[in-house]
């Protein structure tokens, strides 16, 4: 295997590695449940994309045509991903599971909860 | 010579179904015609009897069962003839009887059919010359018998009775068996001619006392002797005409008559004459004295007989040739007198409505002629000269004088006989004076007068016997006697006298003291009643009953102890059980470890194993918070699968992650229904008991997977993986051991799916269920129903999904995944549209039949394997062959591919028609049903 | 690491067991899938471990014994169902017998089951 | 090289494993377990990949695949389990 | 299964080309045995499937599609360091909080589109569809100008997937 | 007839898969005919085969044309054939008593029972053990589902405890042949046998505990004490034609017994010579006595019928301890004998339940049973055979095996239990019998039956008497025919206990050799 190929694949390898890691991290570190939802859903999903890339170059060149079926656990997991956040909020908000104490707008949460509009003045997605 | 032998029980055996078809006919007809069976026999029996009589014995044996050495073999010697005209001679005059005894509104025809088959089994018995055959008619004795006592089943003592005659002769009847089993073991052969030839055999046997204790088990609860006698008294319940059978002739002369037929054999030892005689004398006395007390006519005749057994017993005890011969000669007389005494009872219970000799007196005035007739049988009981009881009376008294086994004791047995015949003598002249005489009637339920004419006629011929036989004993019965004796003695017969008159000597002194004891003790018998009322009476009935209901309520409360319908028990006591089963060995294992080289550790797999092992634990200690525990779960079964990856099992890893999301699916809609939170209801105590037991599995079967993962090990394995691709035509060995060597296992794995998805469907239908309108914590349900995000990505992933597992089915043969692992990445699929979109949504969009999908997955599969069959091939035999097709190139086809598609379609049916359906269930009624528990 | 393997056998084999002993069904379902899982793996180890040595031809130099696993296969398959039938009978039981108690009532008192029938 | 990168990557996913462990054992809230299992998930994901690469073998992207779509379908089969208690209705 | 809405053979004309791709990606091959089997699976699935599929509006800027997509990407990768640098960092100087967007976009698809690439790029999380399907509930890891994050979310993808979509 | 030796399991798989498709789908006409049709079938196709592998050998099937050792194997022998014809006489008179309307009362009655008798069939004619698991997974299934038939609370108590115990046996069922195949690397039980004979050492012990476990696995279908507990209300609680068709299943637990045990840790095992025997025969002694307590305290017939159920299976048990060729014959004739008479009583024991109204079979003073000529007679007869009182088949079984097992160290043991569980029969059965028909509120003759009940009393439906009439036809043939059928039990048991028929002649001439020749 040529040098830069094993450079590239690496680089890639520690990439996905290293959001893997921080996306966990972010699990176990982050204060409250909502903000924990933020880093596995991402950070683990690019990091899965690295590990993929790297595994594309790699048997793309082993087996001297392109691999690229890993593309489509890629496409899985973007598609998914966010359903599964969506859905866990979801549980997090039915369970009124309380947000970190400085967190802004919580009175939305409130209303998320019931699925309803949020209060008159505060319609401030309105152009 | 003797080929119609087995014809006497046989035409005894067919008419016992006369009765049956003829019972609709007249009563008349009916008893004449369930006649005629028996008076063939009986003709056969006496056509016999000049073979017999010029000292032959007849043989028939016919091939039956020899495994088990049984084979039909009858013989009849002098013993059997005689005790074959009896049973047929009475058995025919009870016929007569019973016809007028028996009222119009019972049935006669089941009776007759009782009573016919009961003389088959008597025939049986004294005809068989093999020992299995004799037992098989001794129960059979034993069961006939039953259905006569037991006639009036509608009233208690007569079920009680029967049961309890049932009881102890069955029990010893099982006695029997095991000593003439053994008997069989020890002679070699259950022919009775080998057996009774090998007497000394048996008696220097080492094993003799228990042959000798188990068969006079069997004979003494069938005759009645004492500690089994208390039956006999019971049986009284049935139908007069039954006791006049079975107590004077039959059944309880089956005892008398096993211990006649094995008196060659076991008797002349001195275990033989202190068991019998000792047997004999007790019940005997016990017998006499008890009747006296009697107030109830049959109850008096029921104790006189326990007592003339105990006499005849006695007599066979004493172990001398004289004192058999007086035992045989006894058995025809008491048979007499004891049959004719039963039938006139009968006649008095039949006319007069009692059997109580406290309400029956002086009958004398309104039936005389019937009042003769059994003055006449009871004189013969109590043993007054010129009637035949006398005559074996007095040949009694004088074996008891000459015998001197007892030693110094010896002259008590005359004694204690001649007190049994005082006895005899006193409860004799009480059935005489207290039912003919003795006042007028007390509040009789029916005015008494002469039965019909021919119900007399049994009684008539029986007393004329008694009278016969008594004066012209030599005439009537000389010859039977005598060839009867011979056979029971397999030896030389003494000479006897059968005159009835032996000059003034010892035995009629001794008669002459029995009658006037006997009637001094009539005459002063109240003191003696006064005497004994003042012990409680006991009812055998009632002591026998409270015995069993006793042992029933033990038998109860040892079973619910052990049988406490505790599962945790019997999961425990298995486990146990277990556990034992393999430590046992496992002890033995000198090393663990094998030879094989063990792989290397690493990071990756320690994380596996820490994972798993806090997944299982974490599984273990959360289980009361069901969810979570569930959780937990997910992530050992999420390792599991990692682990079959790690460990070269692709498809085992593939299949196992399907499995596992199925799994918790559906443990997830149960929960639904099943409480949230189990509770605390395990005691510490249990908790450390159940710690400490599935511990110790866990440790023994750890050690055993090491045990063998570090051992090598050859294997059928390459046989496999040379043949695969040439033979099964695929290069994926383990599916093409599936769907190929061992497609069977396969189709039978899809059977139990689809049978397990039925099973479910069936469970869930007509289910009543629970549904909270709340979680644990009181919270209601969310109002969204269908997640939008949810609901359109669901729909989206749809056909990639179906792609997918099309992709997995086709690849299987030769690539991990295959029929098992596609059907259900589809079912996920389609069950995460259920989730998505809900029932309602789902199910008019797509119409599929998972009941007809499973039927058509395993029928497809079958019939895969079927096709084999069109070229001459086993089931199963797979095909395969490769195409070359323009611009397509070249492609597969196998019938192994068929097979997959069959298992395909089974795994998608099973799964959807367990997993819709189950959601289906609160589609109509959600938040309907509240919680109760 | 056949140690390691053959601990976590063990420890799975523990957990279940200890669940199966339970009182209530859910419990016993869980047991029961974790034994399942302790089963498999044993079943599997039957044929020993083997690195990347997947029994498809081609794909490997040396390969594992595909027999075991073809089995496990079979015996998943077949426990799938088996805990399918389980899981829906405990839910019938709750549904029946208005409890989740394996014996389907409560631990009895002791006096409370003394009724004799007589005949 | 790559040995040593795939041997410092595996590393970082064991790391990973054990903080979604971590996550999943001490919640506080079911919610924060599910959303520990489906991160789980997808390292695991990555773990097979990761060995994938490192045997060189072609045959566990099937696995991978099928960890995504079914971890997908089991989270949000908890989801719904917790929002509305009947997942199928 | 009735086909709703669409061509008899064609119902998910989009469907059928993903299928289409995604079997010969699946496959890592365009040999012909396979593009065949691919057409076929790529029809029949659809075919099949069409009476479980709502109808969704029809791509029409399908290039306009593939830029979305592309920049999408490339925010997902951008942004994710940010996170990343935030997850590492100090945890007391996060500023979390929810917003709400009024939704133009009003079909079910383009709202899940929204949701989902809110979702994906780093910082913000799709909590919520209001019930009338009007509002997005969005939690934001790092709030700092509230509005002028609704802004960038409704400048930067809703508009693009309005005009991709056509409603 | 080629194909002879596995037509008894394609036929009920077959029909149970056509059962699930139109037309006969949701049609319960049809699928009675059609299972009485099959049904019938394959008890001419049972007798069939029983005849040639009398007369021509032993039938060997080699499944997908993979010779042994490596493929599945079905073999037919004297002993495999004659129970699968026990089967089919059981499980005809099963559904004939089905078919009076009992099959109505839950669903999918007649698939599931081909299924069950595919299981059974399944285990008895397979020669490889792990196929044998499988079988032994369709018939416990489908008697799962079978067990809940019909519905109610009783039901799906006990069917809780049975799924459960068995699911426990069947997890220590793989556990057991993980170690087997562990140790000698093969699953057809001819090749096993040779190959556990040359067991030493380490791989010896494990096997061993390989062979022990699946003797517990046996022993739990068979209620070998102390896995016996769950039987007694399981078999109670099963609808009639259920409990019926269940009386052979402790005897699949048996034969698989005497299979493995004599077959692969027989006498010529070497280190693992009968390993089982020292267990065995002291917990079958031990059955035996808890059975005959059992029957001692039965409170209803059915309970009584499970409790005889255990019974028998302690006496077999005691007789496959013997590992003898004549207590084997002794055993395979009792065996037929008590599974057909048990299933009669079975049988009977719901036709007085339904006659009797809410005491339904409760030893308790009750109204009196509609007819009660014909079913005491019934009940008369069973109870004849099933104590092993004359003329009856129970007690040629049972003397065979008293003799069979005679002269032995533990013949003292061994008869006192096997004739004092016949005298507590004869109590428990007399006791039965006059409660039930004759402790009765008022006398049958006048008894009448009121026209307004709300739970009326219906008479015994054709089909009903007919099947008990089927089952307790046997016993005075095996009784009649007794020298024929101990002949044939004999020689069939002589050849299990015959190495080189059981053995070396369902393998290839040299073990190991490619003999693959298909395609
Ligand atoms: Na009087
Ligand atoms: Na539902």
């Amino acid at each position: 295997m040529p040098f830069w190929l094993e450079l590239i694949v690496s680089v890639f390898l520690l990439v996905g590695g290293v959001f893997l890691l921080v996306g966990s991290i972010g699990l176990a570190r982050l204060p409250d449940i909502y903000t924990r939802l933020h880093a596995p859903t991402k950070a683990t999903t690019l990091g899965l994309a690295g590990l993929l890339i790297a595994s594309m170059l790699l048997f793309s060149w082993q087996n001297s045509t392109l691999s690229i079926h890993e593309l489509l656990i890629a496409l899985f997991l973007f598609i998914t991903a966010p359903v599964s956040a969506n859905m866990i909020a979801k549980t997090a908000l039915h369970h009124r599971l309380p947000a970190l104490e400085r967190t802004q707008n919580q009175d939305l949460a409130a209303a998320a909860r019931e699925r309803l509009t949020p209060d008159a003045p505060k319609k401030k997605g309105k152009k | 010579m003797s080929e119609y032998l087995f014809w006497i029980p046989l035409l005894t055996l067919l008419g016992t179904f006369v009765p049956l078809l003829t019972e609709k006919l007249n009563r008349n007809l009916c008893a004449l015609l369930t006649s005629i069976a028996p008076a063939l026999a009986l003709l056969l029996v006496l056509q016999s009897a000049e073979a017999v009589f010029h000292s032959e014995s007849l043989r028939q044996t016919m091939g039956w069962i020899p495994v088990m050495g049984l084979e039909l073999a009858f013989r009849l010697d002098g013993l059997s003839l005689l005790f074959s005209i009896l049973i047929i001679g009475i058995g025919l005059l009870v016929i007569l009887y019973a016809r007028y005894y028996l009222s119009e509104q019972e049935s006669i025809g089941r009776f007759y059919a009782y009573l016919i088959l009961f003389m088959t089994a008597m025939l049986g018995i004294v005809l068989s010359n093999n020992l299995i055959q004799l037992w098989m008619f001794w129960e059979l004795t034993s069961v006939s018998s039953f259905l006569l006592i037991s006639f009036w089943g509608h009233k208690s003592e007569a079920r009680k009775g029967a049961r309890m005659a049932l009881t102890v002769t069955g029990a010893g009847g099982l006695a029997l068996l095991a000593g003439l089993l053994l008997i069989g073991d020890i002679v070699g052969s259950y022919n009775l001619d080998l057996v009774l030839g090998s007497g000394d055999l048996l008696r220097e046997h080492s094993l003799y006392p228990v042959v000798l204790a188990l068969v006079l088990l069997g004979a003494f609860t069938k005759s009645a002797q004492f500690p089994f006698h208390f039956w006999l008294p019971h049986a009284m319940a049935a139908p007069t005409p039954v006791s006049a059978y079975l107590h004077s002739a039959t059944m309880v002369k089956a005892g008398i008559f096993l211990l006649v037929r094995f008196f060659p054999v076991l008797s002349g030892t001195e275990l033989w004459f202190l068991t019998v005689s000792l047997t004999g004398l007790t019940t005997l006395l016990l017998g006499a004295y008890i009747a006296l007390f009697k107030h109830d006519l049959k109850g008096l005749l029921a104790y006189s007989t326990i007592s003339h057994l105990g006499l005849i017993t006695l007599l066979l005890g004493m172990d001398s040739p004289l004192a058999t011969v007086a035992a045989i000669f006894h058995i025809i007389n008491h048979a007499i007198f004891k049959a004719s005494l039963f039938m006139a009872t009968g006649i008095i219970d039949h006319e007069s409505g009692t059997r109580d000799m406290r309400q029956l007196n002086g009958l004398w005035k309104y039936m005389p002629y019937t009042a003769t007739l059994a003055m006449v049988a009871a004189a013969s009981m109590a043993g007054v000269p010129l009637l035949n009881g006398f005559l074996s009376k007095e040949m009694f008294f004088t074996e008891t004088l000459y015998q001197g086994s007892l030693g110094s004791l010896s002259w008590m047995i005359p004694v204690l006989a001649t007190l049994g015949a005082v006895f005899s003598v006193a409860y004799s002249t009480r059935f005489i004076h207290d039912v003919f005489f003795n006042g007028e009637p007390i509040n009789l339920p029916k005015t008494p007068h002469e039965p019909p004419r021919y119900m007399k006629v049994p009684v008539e011929i029986l007393v004329a016997l008694c009278l016969l036989v008594g004066m012209m004993p030599n005439f009537i019965v000389g010859d039977l006697l005598y060839f009867a004796s011979a056979a029971a003695l397999q030896a030389e017969v003494p000479s006897y006298s059968l005159s009835i008159w032996h000059g003034f000597n010892f035995p009629l002194m001794m008669s002459f003291l029995a009658m006037l004891g006997g009637l001094t003790l009539y005459y002063n018998r109240h003191v003696l009643f006064r005497f004994q009322s003042q012990f409680p009476d006991m009812d055998a009935k009632l002591v026998f009953e409270a015995l069993i209901q006793r042992l029933v309520r033990h038998a109860q409360r040892t079973v619910e102890l052990f049988e406490n319908h505790s599962l945790q028990r019997y999961s425990y006591l298995m486990l146990f059980f277990a556990t034992i089963l393999m430590a046992g060995p496992l002890l033995d294992l000198s090393a663990t470890a094998g030879l094989r080289p063990e792989l290397p550790i690493d990071a990756i797999s320690i994380t596996g194993a820490i994972l798993l092992t806090v997944g299982a634990l974490v599984t273990v200690i959360w289980h009361h918070q069901r969810m979570a525990a569930l959780l937990a779960l997910s992530i050992v079964g999420l390792i599991v699968s990692l682990i079959f990856a790690r460990y070269s099992a692709p498809d085992l890893a593939l299949t196992q992650l399907s499995v596992e999301v199925v799994t918790v699916i559906l443990l997830m809609l149960a929960l639904f229904f099943l409480p949230q939170k189990t509770p605390e209801d395990s005691s510490p105590r249990r908790i450390i008991r159940d710690l400490a037991l599935s511990s110790m599995i866990g440790g023994v079967i750890g050690t055993i997977c090491y045990a063998l993962l570090t051992r090598p090990l050859s294997t059928i394995s390459d046989y496999f993986l040379l043949h695969s691709k040439t033979g099964g035509g695929g290069t994926n060995v383990v599916n093409v051991i599936l769907v190929d060597f061992r497609g069977f296992d396969t189709l039978g794995e899809i059977t139990v799916l689809g049978i397990a998805a039925l099973g479910i469907f069936k469970l869930i239908s007509r289910m009543r269920l629970y549904m909270p309108v709340s979680d644990e914590t009181g919270r209601l349900w969310a109002n969204d129903r269908h997640p939008l995000l949810l609901s359109v990505i669901s729909q989206s992933l749809l056909p990639l999904a179906l792609l997918v597992s099309v992709y997995i089915f086709l690849r299987g043969h030769n690539m991990p995944g295959g029929g098992f692992i596609a059907g259900l990445i589809t079912s996920v699929a389609i069950i995460q549209q259920y989730i998505a979109h809900g029932v309602e949504w789902v199910k008019p969009r797509m119409k599929l039949n998972y009941q007809w999908l499973i039927g058509s997955g395993i029928l497809i599969a079958t019939l895969t394997g079927l096709g084999s069959w069109l070229f001459d091939r086993p089931f199963l035999t797979s095909w395969f062959d490769h195409f070359h097709l323009p611009i397509l190139g070249e492609f597969e086809l196998a019938s192994a591919m068929l097979f997959d598609l069959g298992v395909y379609l089974t795994v998608i049916g099973a799964t959807l028609l367990i997993l819709a359906n189950l959601g289906k269930l609160t589609t109509v009624h959600r938040a309907t049903d509240m919680e109760q528990e | 690491m056949e140690a390691l393997y053959a601990f976590c056998v063990g420890i799975m084999t523990t957990c279940g067991v200890y669940l199966l002993l339970r009182a209530r069904t859910f419990a016993v379902v869980l047991g029961l899938t974790l034994l399942s899982y302790a089963v498999n793996l044993f079943l599997f180890a039957s044929g020993r471990l083997k690195l990347n040595g997947a029994a498809v031809l081609g794909q490997s130099e040396q390969y594992a014994d595909p027999l075991p696993q073809a089995l496990v296969l079979t015996a998943i398959v077949i426990g799938f169902a088996m805990t399918a039938f389980l899981v829906i009978l405990a839910m019938r039981a709750r549904a029946d017998l208005g409890n989740d108690h394996v014996d389907g009532r409560f631990p009895e008192t002791p006096n409370n089951n003394n009724k004799q029938e007589k005949n | 090289m790559l040995d040593k990168v795939i041997l410092i990557v595996s590393f970082m996913i064991c790391v990973a494993l054990f903080l979604n462990l971590w996550r999943l054992l001490i919640g506080p809230s079911v919610s924060d377990r599910i959303l520990a299992l489906d991160t789980l998930y997808i390292n695991s994901i990555a773990l097979i990949l990761l060995y994938g690469i490192y045997s060189g073998g072609n045959l566990y992207f099937e696995a991978a695949l099928l960890i995504a779509m079914l971890g997908f379908v089991s989270t949000s089969a908890l989801c719904k389990y917790i929002l509305r208690g009947d997942i199928i209705e | 299964m009735a086909t709703p809405t669409g061509f008899k053979f064609f119902p998910m004309p989009i469907h059928s080309v993903l299928l289409f791709v995604v079997w010969l990606l699946m496959n890592n091959t365009l040999a012909a045995g396979h593009i065949f089997l691919a057409l076929i699976l790529s029809i029949t699935i659809p075919w099949l499937l069409a009476g479980l599929q709502s109808a969704h509006p029809p791509i029409r800027k399908p290039w306009l599609a593939v830029r979305y997509s592309l920049m999408v990407i490339m925010d997902i990768v951008t942004a994710n360091f940010e996170v990343a640098l935030k997850v590492i960092g100090p945890m007391a100087k996060l500023q979390p909080g929810f917003i709400a967007v009024y939704l133009d976009i009003s079909s079910d698809l383009g709202i899940t589109l929204l949701a989902s690439t809110v979702s994906l790029t780093p910082g913000t999380v799709s909590a919520e569809v209001s019930e009338d399907k009007k509002w997005l509930y969005i939690h934001a890891l790092h709030l700092e100008n509230e509005q002028a994050l609704i802004d960038s979310i409704k400048q930067r993808y809703e508009k693009p997937l309005l005009e991709i979509l056509g409603c | 007839m080629a194909h002879l030796p596995i037509l008894p399991l394609l036929l009920p798989l077959l029909m149970g898969a056509l059962l699930l498709l139109p037309p006969l789908a949701n049609n319960i006409k049809r699928q009675r005919v059609a299972t009485l049709v099959t049904m019938f079938v394959l008890l001419a196709l049972s007798v069939k085969l029983l005849l040639t592998t009398h007369d021509t050998g032993t039938q060997m099937y080699v499944l997908g044309n993979w010779h042994p050792p490596f493929g599945i194997v079905l073999v037919a022998d004297q002993l495999s054939s004659l129970l699968v014809l026990l089967t089919a006489v059981l499980a005809f008179a099963a559904l004939l008593y089905a078919c009076a309307g009992s099959d109505q009362t839950g669903m999918y009655f007649h698939p599931l029972f081909m299924f069950q008798v595919l299981g059974i069939n399944g285990a008895f004619l397979t020669g490889d053990i792990f196929n044998l698991f499988v079988f032994f997974e369709v018939l416990l299934i489908a008697s799962y589902a079978l067990l809940v038939h019909g519905g109610g609370k009783q039901k799906t108590q006990s069917a809780l405890h049975y799924v459960i115990l068995n699911l426990i046996g069947s997890s220590l069922f793989l556990f057991g042949l993980g170690i087997l195949y562990g140790t000698v690397g093969t699953l057809n039980i001819a090749d096993m046998a040779v190959k556990i004979a040359q067991l030493h050492g380490g791989e010896a012990i494990l096997a061993k505990i390989g062979g022990l476990l699946l003797m517990l696995v046996f022993g739990l279908k068979a209620a070998l004490l102390p896995l016996h507990f769950w039987l007694p209300r399981t078999y109670a609680s099963a609808s009639a034609p259920v409990a019926a068709l269940f009386a052979i299943m402790t005897k699949v637990g048996i034969y698989s017994l005497l299979r493995v045990h004599t077959v692969i840790f027989g006498d010529h095992a070497g280190d693992l010579a009968n390993i089982a025997q020292p267990w065995l025969w002291p917990l079958a002694v031990l059955t035996v006595s808890a059975g005959t307590l059992g029957l001692l305290a039965s409170r209803s017939l059915r309970l009584l019928a499970a409790n005889l159920v255990v019974v028998s299976a302690g006496t077999l048990l005691i007789a496959v301890a013997l590992q003898t060729a004549e207590a084997t014959g002794a055993a395979l004739y009792y065996l037929i004998h008590s599974t057909l008479a048990a299933g009669a009583l079975f049988l009977l024991a719901d036709l007085i339940s339904i006659q009797r109204g809410k005491a339904e079979d409760r030893f308790v003073k009750a109204r009196s049973v509609l007819q009660p000529k014909l079913l005491g007679s019934f009940f008369f007869i069973s109870a004849l055979a099933l104590i092993g009182l004359p003329p009856l088949s129970g007690f040629v079984g049972k003397v065979m095996l008293l003799q069979a097992t005679a002269g032995q160290t533990t013949t003292l043991w061994v008869w006192t239990v096997l004739l004092g569980s016949g005298l507590s029969a004869l109590i428990a059965l007399s006791r039965a019998g006059t409660t039930l028909f004759w402790r009765t509120n008022y006398p049958p003759a006048h008894y009448q039956l009121k026209p307004n009940q709300s739970n009326p009393v219906t008479a015994a439906h054709p089909l009903q008497i007919a099947a008990i009439v089927w089952l307790l036809l046997a016993s005075p043939l095996l009784v009649v025919f007794g020298g024929d059928m101990t002949a044939l039990t004999a020689s069939a048991a002589q050849q299990l206990h015959d190495i080189d028929q059981s053995v070396y002649g369902l393998l290839p001439p040299v073990s190991g050799s490619p003999a693959q020749g298909a395609q």
